[in-house]
């Protein structure tokens, strides 16, 4: 089928198209050249005035695998207040703060987004985080593979073994985990955590292993270096949440020493300690100093007020925050000499200083973070809120005047701790779609996605120019997904599966008799049973996987 | 005006769910608006109308003829008004009330008063398991009101319970104020086993001596408790029925716990309790 | 105006916006309740230097108390707030409390509520058990007696304090004897109390001193001494001035009450050394409430 | 059919929820033989013979195509359908999903009460948890609260208990395992761990020895009732053990467990860990999960919300767990037509009750061919046809093998191809 979109007005950052009146073509799923004009459209939208952006790119949020399931079983309460009955093109289930899948799938692609990445898949739950994502419906998926806390890992470099080893392992792990970048979560402290250690600082050593969170992040950052992954080493780095700690989100992007690295929700590691209440932002310093580090890029997880759920690898963290659970209740596993998972719902309230300082801070990175191709839109999902808040999230970047609006609501003392009120920057359409679309298609390596030239794959959003823009973000016109008008006026009319995102980088064979020995002595599980195999993964319904080149260096 | 009054035709074949069915719901609707409610049974949907005969006009007053255990969640989240029921309910009577009374006849199922905020419940014959529980996911049960139950009442009641006072006047069965955290309980009948297992705070008043010491409990003996006055007394003044709690004095033994978990809810047995006077 | 002869003058009492509350203590027998209300009325004549006025209202039987023990109603008055806070929570921890087998509960109703368990409790080091019954919240305190219940919170309202009227009388015992029988008669009004001893004040003041340091300074033209040496308000034949100064809940209590206590006090007549009944004012500039004797008597 | 002889490695076993993926499975043609590490629920499950039975209504044998018919007009004309059993595969439990979704079922699973009695703790406490490498390398004390593991989980002890060394575990400090529970489960623990601490007590009394242990273990005086008064200092010294392990494991079998207590004992067991994390390291973990129990419950907790005894008959999940158990449906005679999945034995649907509609899929059997009104043979997951479970820890995801050939369908394309004309 041949589509014509008819003169949308154009955000494509790739192609440097800003705001600029054109036609777009869509057959097979991708974006063609203007077809011949004997050629018969089978279906064209007058889209005149309207906004016209790539679909959105998610890459950081939680939306897969066992912790996601455990903060949904948790919270029955939250999702009483959400259901969500099915309908022809839909599956039912229930929403708010850690939706069900279908519901997932749906209101991402109702905001216009159609490619989410799961940001903290562990190996040993690779199955079911894929199997999950493979029951999202509509947007594409893929996963970080979380490592950095296995005892393997965690042996080898206690023994010194070669950097070449840890890379083929890394290697083998994203392999055999189908993912697509590798994460890791407070490096060597979720392993401590099992060993009763409750604090693990970046040159602090781990109790059993003797080695330091420096290290481990060292060492991970070369391999991915080094197997020329895309998306380079997505980091939680260490003391989340402590006040304080914008001291070691410094430290960590001195520790690699120029490679790449992504830093995940550093809203959360942008806390100084300063002031009566030994609580203030970091973020100036952070942003001065990722504006002068351009081998960093960053997502924010920023926060807004309202319940939710937090869900992360780091048990030693969650297992801290859990006297702050709202409702009071929490899970903390610790999982197959592996990692481990922590489930802590939370209530953010705006007339909390802590709380509504986190909100400021989130925003003063946002916008004093110059190079919007490095810092990404993210909640966290669902850390800080639930993803559905990005239109609101969205208005607060591009309306100075709402942002001064929502700040004056707030804990007064907060208000008065942060320099938001005299940030005057507002984000332009152009660079919302650098962050949400381009810019993380660059960084993942997604080479056919987050842009509109010819030969991209056809996720094509078309929104209806509003003053309001949090109106304008959260009701697109039309939605395609591959060339399938899946949205139309906030209604969903197809739900196709997408694809499933990965790298398959090389690596040499020898490490899987180490590997063998290893899990043959200490695991539960076989190592052939362990990886997750190509056709056992498209059986669980995603159209194809796509593999993204590596580049080794 | 006369009560709205709701005669059920014939038994319902399957569980019909009554939750739009309160005074504060129906206020202000016409006859016909509340004939063509539609009520929820498995699948199917059903207009008032064909399960009921509808007279009278004023839904603050709301009476269920005939009801029966099929009648699922009546008086949900009801904020005020009175609903009276002639038969039994069934299960999730009252669950989340906040305001407002409900009166029935017969029995009612379990989960009488599940959750709720406020209100008074008053059930003449017995009740099913956890009356006055906390609904699945819900970390605390009932948080204020009152659950009368002149009859006897099943297993874990006031489980998880936070405020509110539950009056059994009949027998309780197991696990009576499990998990409590505050709020009253007074049974007057015979008592199962695991009294107040995991209770933290809260006050259970017993008619009877429970058959062993409940695990978890030291006994501080008996002492002139001089709080039940005060509590026999105020519940005389919201209930005529609990007024028979005046002839009770304040002696009672004093059993503290959980203290497996550092529980600091109490257990107070009363002494001169008239038990054969109170059924 | 005449009252069986008594020459009723034709003047005011002058009396002032204030906040109270009612709280009634009760205990194992009347004898006690009457120990815990004495010692929290006591030292309560003046605002001036007891931070409160208070007064027992009357005795309750045990019907009419929330726990159905012997009690009695007592009302504390302060200027503010924030005044009537700090001595609430210090009279009941002090003289209640620590009175064998009381216990104490709010006896006014209103929206606005001021702690009185709430910040007892704390006496209670974490074993303090709180308590909703019927909507109302109490704290069981453990002590040393037993339990001391007290009721979380009190309503404040607004009320008047100063009402009065002077009773002028040839001698201070023939004075003292027509005020007692007053005092009786007011005690039987809901709602007024008497705060100073006996209900009398032989020391009657005004506001202001010739001394910087003094709030307030005797009265002296009604002083009979000064008769003479001041422009004084007194004839000849007037030895001694009693001032009964009435608080009250709200303005018909101290009309009811100043009726009933200068009816009282006329009883006994010129033959029995009553002459003259007057009252205090500052001239009607400094009271938000004006009680004309002859109005009350009339 | 051809008979082939093959000898396949690292098969993971389907009939229990540990899902030991180490078996070695000898295959010829339509039948399977386990001849290495398989325990007798394994040896007896790949032993079951696939038999040739067609589908049928009403005993009497028909097209499948024809049974879908029936089986359709039943799901339509309910009011209030039940899909149980459950037991299958992460793909079965997939399509019964989403035939659920579309009669308006409730869902629950054989091992409802089980799952369900996890899943309200976890609900209303939450927990802290570990999983089987875990344990077999981290523990240096186990207890076992009212299970032996072997008794729910066959090779449990063999697999998680017995080996050792572990990673980063003190080789000076051997594991300690206590038992508290029915005398007989300690004596068959002590058959396969001579080394074990057993601490007997009758299952209405565990309550109370688990009251008492949680005060000693917080460092209080602990009490007992007279007649128990004399476990008191074996407790004392199991509180001892457990408050100077470095990691200690708390585990239990919820469906062993008296059921109308089974949440509340698992909440003490939850709350003791919990206390115990202030100052060391303890985790629970829960036994049992098997048939397919726990694979069940996380697909419905993704694709709905809740785990497992929802209701779709308003559309959207309904989560009242106590409603949409399979016993209560059936009992109170609110389901009037049953779905009954059971890939891996043939069980027959609860009996004895009002008569509804049933339909059934399971592994060929004459007998449930004729107590249902209509009824599939279908393949066993990890058996006749690959698939995925999830283990009891509820994080392990196993790939299952086809390791012999039959041409069953799987309860998955059944389900699906009901849902397709609905």
């Amino acid at each position: 089928m041949l589509i014509k979109l008819t003169n949308g007005t154009i955000f494509d950052p790739v192609h440097r198209l800003d705001g600029e009146q054109r036609n777009i073509f869509m057959e097979n799923g991708r974006i063609i050249r203007a077809p011949a004009s004997t050629r018969k459209i089978d279906r064209e939208y007058d889209i005149s005035g309207h906004v016209v952006m790539a679909g959105g790119i998610d890459i950081h949020t939680h939306i897969g695998g066992g912790k996601v399931n455990i903060a949904r079983i948790l919270l029955p309460e939250d999702h009483q207040r959400d259901p969500v009955a099915p309908s022809p093109h839909r599956r039912g289930g229930s929403g708010h703060v850690v939706p069900s899948t279908f519901v997932t799938g749906h209101r991402y692609a109702e905001m216009g987004f159609t490619a989410c990445f799961e940001p903290a898949m562990l190996p040993a739950n690779a199955r079911q985080a894929h199997m999950e994502m493979a029951d999202i419906p509509i947007v594409d998926a893929g996963a970080y593979v979380l490592m950095g806390n296995d005892d393997f890992l965690l042996q080898l470099l206690s023994q010194g073994a070669d950097q070449s080893l840890i890379t083929d392992y890394v290697a083998w792990t994203i392999r055999a985990t189908q993912a697509l970048g590798v994460k890791v979560v407070n490096p060597g402290g979720i392993s401590a955590f099992k060993f009763n250690q409750r604090r693990l600082d970046l040159d602090e050593q781990h109790a059993v292993y003797s080695i330091t969170p420096r290290s481990i992040l060292q060492s991970l950052c070369t391999a991915v270096h080094e197997l020329g992954l895309p998306h380079p080493l997505h980091v939680h780095g260490c003391n989340l949440g402590i006040p304080g700690n914008d001291v070691t989100t410094l430290d960590t992007i001195a520790a690699v020493d120029g490679l790449r690295m992504h830093l995940t929700h550093v809203q959360f590691h942008a806390y100084g300690k300063e002031g009566d209440r030994k609580f203030s932002s970091g973020a100036a310093r952070i942003a001065e100093r990722i504006n002068g580090s351009p081998n960093i890029s960053l997502d924010v997880g920023q926060i807004m007020f309202g319940q939710t759920i937090t869900a992360s690898g780091d048990t030693m963290l969650q297992h801290r925050e859990a006297k702050h659970a709202h409702p009071k209740k929490t899970v903390i596993m610790d999982i197959e000499c592996d990692a481990g998972c922590g489930i802590v719902p939370f209530l953010y309230r705006d007339k909390n200083y802590v709380n509504a300082l986190q909100w400021c801070i989130g925003l003063e990175l946002y916008l004093l973070i110059n190079d919007p191709w490095r810092i990404f839109l993210t909640t966290d999902h669902p850390n800080g809120a639930p993803f559905t808040s990005y239109p609101h999230l969205i208005r607060l970047l591009m309306d100075r005047e709402f942002r001064l609006e929502m700040l004056a609501a707030l804990h007064p003392a907060a208000r008065a701790h942060s320099i938001l009120s005299s940030l005057t920057r507002e984000y332009s359409l152009y660079e919302i779609a650098i962050m949400t679309r381009a810019a993380p298609a660059r960084s993942l390596g997604l080479h056919d996605r987050g842009h509109l030239g010819v030969g991209a794959a056809a996720d094509v959003v078309v929104y209806r120019p509003r003053k309001n823009r949090e109106e304008m973000f959260s009701r697109p016109r039309f939605v395609f997904k591959d060339g399938k008008l899946v949205v139309q006026d906030g209604r969903i009319t197809d739900s196709p599966a997408g694809v499933v995102h990965r790298v398959t980088p090389e690596f040499d064979g020898s490490i899987e008799r180490r590997l063998q020995r290893y899990f043959e002595k200490f695991h539960t599980v076989r190592l052939g049973n362990f990886r997750l195999g190509d056709d056992e993964l498209l059986g669980y319904g995603r159209t194809a996987l796509s593999t993204h080149p590596c580049r080794p260096g | 005006m006369t009560p709205l009054s709701l005669t059920l035709r014939r038994n319902p074949f399957a569980r019909i769910d009554m939750s739009p069915l309160t005074p504060d719901r129906l206020a202000g609707l016409g006859r016909d608006a509340i004939a063509r409610i539609m009520l929820a049974c498995g699948r199917q949907r059903i207009r008032v109308s064909e399960l009921f005969d509808i007279a009278g006009r004023d839904a603050s007053l709301l009476r269920i003829r005939r009801a029966t255990v099929q009648l699922f969640r009546v008086g949900f989240q009801m904020q005020s008004g009175s609903v009276e029921i002639a038969g039994n309910a069934g299960d999730n009577l009252g669950e989340r009330i906040q305001g407002g009374e409900i009166r029935v006849r017969g029995d009612a199922g379990e989960w009488v008063g599940a959750s709720m905020l406020g209100g008074n419940i008053t059930v003449q014959g017995n009740v099913g398991d956890r009356a006055g529980a906390a609904l699945p996911g819900q970390l605390i049960g009932m948080k204020g009101g009152l659950i009368l139950v002149v009859g006897n009442a099943g297993d874990r009641v006031g489980e998880r319970m936070r405020g509110g006072t539950i009056v059994t006047l009949g027998d309780t069965g197991s696990y009576l104020a499990c998990r409590m955290r505050a709020g009253t309980i007074i049974a007057m009948g015979r008592t199962g086993p695991h009294i107040g297992i995991g209770m933290r705070r809260g006050t259970l008043v017993m008619g009877r001596k429970p058959a062993a010491m409940p695990t978890g409990f030291r006994s501080a003996g008996a002492l002139k408790m001089e709080f039940l006055r005060l509590l026999f007394k105020q519940l005389g003044t919201v209930q005529t029925r609990l007024a028979l709690f005046r002839s009770f004095g304040p002696e009672a033994i004093r059993m503290a716990g959980d203290l497996s978990v550092g529980g600091k809810g109490e257990i107070l047995v009363l002494l001169n309790g008239s038990q054969g006077q109170t059924k | 105006m005449r009252i069986n002869g008594v020459l009723i003058d034709n003047t005011f009492a002058e009396a002032f916006p204030m906040k109270a509350t009612r709280l009634i203590i009760t205990a194992i027998t009347p004898k006690w309740a009457y120990r815990a209300a004495n010692s929290l009325t006591g030292f309560a004549s003046s605002v001036i230097g007891c931070g409160c006025e208070a007064d027992i209202e009357r005795e309750l039987p045990p019907e009419e108390t929330p726990d159905g023990r012997p009690g009695i109603a007592v009302i504390i008055f302060a200027m503010s707030r924030k005044q009537l806070i700090e001595q609430v929570s210090k009279r009941v921890g002090q003289s209640v409390m620590t009175t064998p087998t009381s216990a104490c509960f709010a006896g006014s109703h209103s929206d606005d509520q001021i702690p009185l368990g709430k910040t007892l409790r704390y006496f209670g080091d974490g074993f303090q058990i709180s308590k909703k019954v019927n909507g109302v919240r109490y704290w069981r305190i453990p002590v040393m007696h037993g339990e001391f219940l007290c009721q979380d919170t009190t309503g404040i309202v607004p009320a008047i304090g100063g009402g009065n009227f002077m009773v002028m009388a040839k001698t201070s015992r023939l004075g003292l004897a027509a005020c007692e029988c007053a005092i009786k008669a007011i005690r039987a009004v809901h709602g007024a109390v008497t705060t100073f001893p006996g209900g009398i004040v032989g020391s009657g003041s005004k506001v202001g001193s010739k001394y910087k340091f003094m709030q307030a300074s005797t009265n002296e033209i009604f002083c009979p001494t000064l008769k003479g040496q001041v422009k004084s308000m007194l004839t000849e034949d007037i030895g001694s001035v009693l001032e009964i100064v009435i608080d009250g809940l709200n303005e018909a209590a101290i009309r009811e009450a100043m009726r009933a206590g200068v009816k009282a006090v006329c009883k006994f007549g010129p033959r029995k050394g009553i002459y003259r009944i007057g009252a205090g004012n500052y001239g009607g500039k400094l009271g938000r409430y004006h009680f004309h004797l002859r109005d009350i008597m009339k | 059919m051809t008979q082939t002889y093959a000898t396949v490695k690292d098969v993971t076993c389907p009939f229990c929820g540990l899902l030991c993926d180490d078996l070695t499975v000898q295959t010829n043609g339509p039948s399977a033989k386990v001849v290495q590490n398989g325990c007798a629920w394994a040896v007896a499950g790949f032993a079951q013979q696939p038999g040739t039975a067609s589908a049928s209504i009403q005993g009497r044998p028909c097209t499948v195509d024809l049974a879908i018919q029936r089986a359709v007009q039943i799901l339509i004309g309910a009011n209030q359908p039940l899909i149980a059993g459950l037991a299958t595969d992460a793909a079965g439990c997939r399509a019964a999903m989403a035939l659920a979704e579309k009669a308006g079922a409730a869902v629950d699973h054989l091992h409802g009460n089980a799952i369900s009695s996890n899943a309200v703790v976890m609900q209303r406490r939450g927990w802290i948890m570990t999983t089987l490498t875990e344990v077999r390398n981290r523990a240096d004390l186990v207890v076992l609260f009212g299970t032996d593991g072997d008794s729910v989980n066959p090779r449990f002890i063999e697999r998680c208990l017995r080996p050792r060394p572990g990673m980063g575990r003190n080789r000076n400090r051997p594991r300690k395992v206590v038992f508290i529970g029915e005398a007989a489960e300690a004596r068959a623990l002590k058959r396969a761990l001579p080394a074990a601490l057993t601490i007997t007590c009758r299952k209405q009394n565990q309550l109370d020895l688990l009251a008492a242990l949680r005060a000693l273990a917080n460092g209080q005086p602990g009490s007992l009732p007279r007649s128990l008064a004399g476990k008191l200092p074996s407790l004392k010294r199991l509180a001892e053990l457990l408050r100077s392990a470095n990691y200690s494991v708390c585990a239990w079998a919820p469906g062993q467990l008296l059921p109308d207590q089974a949440d509340i004992v698992i909440e003490s067991i939850c709350g003791l860990v919990t206390a115990l994390n202030e100052h060391t390291r303890a985790a629970g973990l829960a036994l049992g999960g098997s048939d397919g129990a726990v694979t069940a419950m996380n697909v419905c907790a993704w694709q709905t919300g809740y785990p497992l005894r929802v209701n779709f008959a308003g559309g959207a999940p309904e989560y009242i767990p106590s409603r949409n158990a399979t016993d209560a449906l059936l009992q109170r005679r609110e389901a009037d037509a049953l779905v009954w999945i059971s890939t891996f034995h043939p069980l027959p649907p609860p009996g004895g009750l009002h008569n509804i509609p049933r339909i059934v899929l399971a592994p060929p059997s004459r007998k449930l061919a004729g107590l249902a009104d209509v009824y599939f043979p279908v393949s066993t997951p990890g058996v006749d046809a690959g698939g995925t479970m999830f283990r009891l820890d509820s994080v392990v995801g196993l790939p299952l093998r086809q390791v012999r050939s039959t041409s069953l369908p799987s309860a998955a394309e059944i389900l699906n191809r009901i849902s397709g004309k609905i």
